[in-house]
């Protein structure tokens, strides 16, 4: 399928620091901790300094789990604060260094709140989710509980309703002015969620205050990534935020690529994802192990399918390559001269099995066949090649 | 008897004018699909392929009978085309784009809801009845007429299975894809439903893969509903991980939501076959639907 | 029989905490309405006047089996207590707030047309089935039942009238205002076929008033369709002058259009005695459909 | 009918200046003219010397229709421009005093448009008006020859979609980039419409520049009244901008009043629009010649009957007064209370004819009567009485 989007934002998850997130939360008036980021431990200092009483610190990354890897630590007093910013910065949680912590006003809480406008794929709609069981993994509650999270659909052209809001405060045992305050906390997380087209918008915790007020204690965003076109402020740094992205993975979406790094070590290139799941699933099938997933499109020509092959044998744990392509748009006489163009310019570094069948497949084969590039028909056959190749 | 496209589709092509657009519309003429029109706003009074381009659906529909749509144009300018195509009343309306926001691809499809139109995509190859007409982008000769019915979340992989059936001497109906998107309009259920009601259509194959629940309905429809008409199935992504997107947006398992073999346990659990591999599905398909045409 | 408001009618008022609300509630309790629940947000679980106050009306219909739904919230939060009530399935919404912003009106009525619900206002003094039960805030006394179907743009006004049919001894199966504003849910056209279908009206009287053409709509409606019941009517502002609104908003003549002389017109050419007066409704009233219960 | 809206908002009719209009649309990018605000004619002429080439001088007032009045000239020379606004500023146009004068650099048109955003009763929506025929009186346009008025009503809830203003500009000829660029200045002109609640959105003419493009060279601005409770910038000058209300009416609706100015001499106060209209109609009727529209509103108190009271009887030309009341919410007793209030305060300054009617009249006619205030149940009876007072 084509892909009218620009190549360098597919795939790519563009979450929001917390901070940031807080920051946006604040402009449209959603109640956050007080508080700042800091780069160093003195800093960190600095800032509990200015905010007395007790503060949490707690890493920034984009990875989520950093509480269960020791990322969120509490400090009593400025010099607490320093030592413990001290050991967060740096760190590593999830393979993503710790580069700033966010110092913040710890809060006396009433109660745990979770909620969440996510993107819900049954209902076609934004949901709203709420569950009184904030401040722990919301999964494992949906999945025990799932009795205790709310779900609240919204309608699509209008969006999140007052009433919807308060219908989720209710069902969460508010009423009162509470009902109001909580109602507008959510109908808010939904203004952020259109402000910046977010795939997710999430609070867990939000906190129930001693005095009965309501608190984002944390804040997650994502933004959806086909909407980055109207999304000028985080165009730029699209690239920046890919520590979930692997080295290689990076190297091939710059090239326009759609691709996954696998466990094994079979290269594995196709033309449409459907068929490169497929193709994967058969060299498993067959037992071998595949080493990624690189799609090159429809319709593409010979400087793709060079540029999946070099990126691809560029791995190390890569020991042999499997290339399928059925050609429908695409040309098997531009993939093979492709093919043949990564062979002469920087040499096929590991052994090669290709599949080749529809538009032009004779011209491609013949052209193959000239570099010495021998090919299959049919995929299977080909599976099983690259299988068997070198277990012997 | 086909669905969705067949001889009587004249469809106007908005984005006529660009790369996409003006190639595939070649194809599909050449295929024999009525190309009535083309629509890109600025562009009005040019000739593409044939076709006159006109700015506006309206412009479009004072000179031409159009009764279908299908929209090439670039991922910002989709919902407002969609949107003009369901207002003038063309139906279906086939998005091939891909990229589209999930809160636009949400809109399209409540306003499609509302007005009663079918939105085929978005991130499809399209439709194709073999033989008469195709609105999309699949290489019309893989496909040969016959009374199998394919619905597909892939492009190629339809390809390849449409060519192993027709290499079997299985024809096929109509083959469409749902869209690779999180968001799409038809769905397995209501492809079921249209298959169903079609007397050209004996058997059915889905082309499914991990992420969403589109097979987990289907499987629950063909069971409610006592499906008339054998289904055979496959579903790719069974050597997927977790949590990462395999190319289409739609291709991600959350959590433990949308794995392959879940999919393929619902789809077995109500008597739906499951091909282990792609090549086995015309074997499959003739020993589940023995009349079937060659 | 009546239409709209009677004995089944179990309504739920928006705003009953407020004093516009909960004065009204009152009235149109101790009037013989059932009014089963009220809404205002943050104000769920308070009783006024013996009604159970809920936050939302999703909340309100799990112990309720309200039907019916009349909205005194102040201007701002109209729209959300519309769309809410119309979400609900609550059918008529009575809307008697004044002020509402243009823009929001025509998104509530919009929305109120995809769900299929009759909208009465806004800017209305509401609906009343004398002798059965009233959502609106017309003092039930001047009111007497009977098969005189009345609706109106005014509110005293259509008291003065109401008053003057009572004293002659016409009754009135329902009457009604449709609203103020110049942009209101249920118009003239929509309330003579309402009364048309409706065997317990045998004869209408409309009160009509400068601005915009809901006038001259109903006068075309009857000469179309051969209105099958004798209908009398009165215009308000003949004495107004051009571009100046006369109290409601929707009572203003723009350049030539609007007028009451026009309006009388129209409705005079397709048969409709026009009183000069209003006290002599009655009299044309019992000329025009002399078996008029008394 | 309830008021629920604040009274000192109501039948203020919120327009603004063109200069103030234009200085919103370019904010979101809808082209001007160059150009700028003076207060004196040396300002005016400084303004020209920056512009350069020829200027537009165009008086800055409310009121439509001054280019018939002379509130607009040209100046070649700075020192014309000079000697223009000085005509210009200080002139009254229908009443209006001049205070500012707009210069404006002087287009060269090929074309003029009309376009406008109004709100469409019949349609109960908004609709895009458009005409070739722009520059001049477009209510005579559509009266003679309504074909060159394109109407687009607008759906309410999705607004006007890139379609509709393409459709617009199609139906008045362009194509090709002029097609596009029309079509994204109706569209700013209806985001306007969206973003200040406007009634109505009026640029006439638009011209047509000799190079193609369009620029606003008249806009139109008039807010929705009921609006205001969220635009908050247009709140606090909303008593400021009544020049085409009287300085009587500005009086009365300070005290909540529905007040019209008439030509007569009877003065007309009722409770209910429709009722208040009938009572003039009936005067009329009867040879009389109402002297305003004054409505109390429904549910009226003894304090809003006192003050219209006063505020009618305080107008120089009327001779009489006539109340009408058919009291449903409204109660007779307070009505009766406010009239005596006004008897014994200040004194009833003109004879005085009341009608009364429904919710406890006997008691305010009683309460009346103690006040040698005679009073009429039927409205009739009232009228032919006011019309003969003093008449003999």
């Amino acid at each position: 399928m084509p892909t009218f989007a620009a190549p360098d934002f597919e795939q790519t998850q563009m979450k929001l620091f917390e901070y940031e997130a807080k920051s946006f939360a604040q402009n449209i008036g959603i109640p956050v901790p007080r508080g700042s980021v800091a780069s160093t431990p003195d800093e960190a200092k600095d800032i509990h300094k200015r905010l007395g009483g007790e503060v949490v610190v707690k890493a920034q990354v984009l990875v989520a789990g950093r509480g269960k890897a020791g990322g969120i630590k509490f400090g009593k007093t400025p010099d607490e604060t320093r030592d413990r910013a001290s050991e967060i910065l740096g760190m590593f949680i999830k393979g993503e260094k710790v580069q700033k912590v966010l110092v913040e006003q710890k809060l006396a809480s009433k109660r745990e709140l979770f909620t969440s406008i996510v993107q819900d794929r049954s209902n076609r709609c934004q949901t709203a989710l709420a569950s009184g069981q904030g401040g722990v993994d919301i999964e494992e509650v949906a999945q025990t509980t799932p009795e205790k999270v709310i779900k609240h659909p919204l309608d699509p052209i209008f969006g999140m309703r007052a009433y919807d809001s308060r219908d989720v405060a209710l069902r969460l045992g508010y009423n009162g002015n509470q009902l109001n305050l909580f109602s507008n906390l959510l109908s808010n997380l939904y203004r952020l969620s259109v402000m910046y087209d977010a795939e997710l918008v999430e609070s867990n915790p939000v906190v129930e205050t001693q005095d009965g007020k309501f608190v984002t204690a944390d804040l997650r965003i994502i933004v959806d990534d086909n909407s980055l076109f109207r999304q000028p402020e985080f165009q730029e740094r699209s690239r920046e935020v890919s520590s979930e992205v692997s080295p290689l993975e990076a190297k091939a979406r710059e090239q326009g690529l759609a691709f996954v790094e696998l466990e094994g070590d079979v290269g594995i290139i196709g033309n449409g994802a459907g068929l490169v799941m497929a193709t994967i699933d058969l060299v498993k099938q067959f037992g071998g192990n595949p080493a990624n997933f690189c799609d090159v499109g429809g319709g593409s020509n010979a400087d793709h399918v060079a540029a999946a092959l070099s990126v691809v044998q560029s791995s190390e744990k890569v020991k042999k390559v499997f290339i399928n392509i059925l050609a429908g748009i695409t040309r098997c006489d531009e993939v093979a001269k492709g093919i043949l163009e990564v062979k002469n310019v920087i040499g096929l570094k590991k052994p090669l099995v290709v599949r080749m069948a529809g538009t032009n497949h004779e011209e491609g084969r013949r052209i193959l066949r000239s570099g010495n590039v021998d090919s299959f028909e049919k995929m299977e056959e080909a599976a099983k090649m690259v299988v068997a190749l070198g277990s012997s | 008897m086909p669905i969705l496209v067949g001889r009587k589709t004249r469809a106007i092509v908005w984005g006529i004018t660009g790369n996409q657009g003006s190639f595939h519309s070649k194809l599909m003429k050449e295929y024999g699909t009525q190309i009535v029109a083309g629509v890109t706003p600025g562009k009005g009074g040019n000739i593409v392929n044939d076709v006159s381009v006109f700015d506006t659906a309206s412009a479009a529909l004072e000179t031409t009978d159009a009764n279908s749509s299908i929209i090439f144009v670039p991922a910002p300018f989709t919902k407002d085309a969609a949107m003009e195509a369901i207002d003038a009343g063309l139906n279906p309306v086939v998005i091939i784009t891909e990229g589209i926001p999930a809160r636009d691809a949400m809109v399209i499809l409540a306003y499609a809801k509302q007005h009663g139109t079918i939105i085929v995509g978005p991130n499809t190859p399209g439709v194709i009845t073999p033989g008469e007409a195709k609105l999309g982008i699949m290489p019309g000769e893989v496909f040969k007429p016959g009374t199998v019915g394919v619905a597909s979340r892939s492009g190629t992989l339809t390809y390849e299975i449409a060519q192993s059936l027709t290499h079997s001497g299985i024809g096929q109906s109509t083959c469409l894809g749902i869209g690779g998107d999180p968001y799409t309009g038809l769905n397995f259920v209501e492809v079921l439903k249209l298959f169903r009601d079609d007397p050209g259509t004996t058997a059915l194959v889905l082309i499914g893969e991990i992420g969403g629940s589109a097979e987990e309905e289907a499987a629950r429809y063909i069971s409610e509903t006592d499906y008339p008409k054998p289904v055979v199935a496959y579903v790719a992504g069974r050597g997927a991980p977790p949590g990462k997107r395999m190319g289409h947006a739609g291709a991600i398992i959350t959590g433990t939501e949308g794995t392959a073999a879940a999919k393929i346990e619902s789809l077995t659990s109500v008597g739906v076959t499951v091909a282990d591999v792609p090549s086995d599905l015309p074997r499959i398909l003739e020993k589940q639907a023995p009349p079937i045409s060659h």
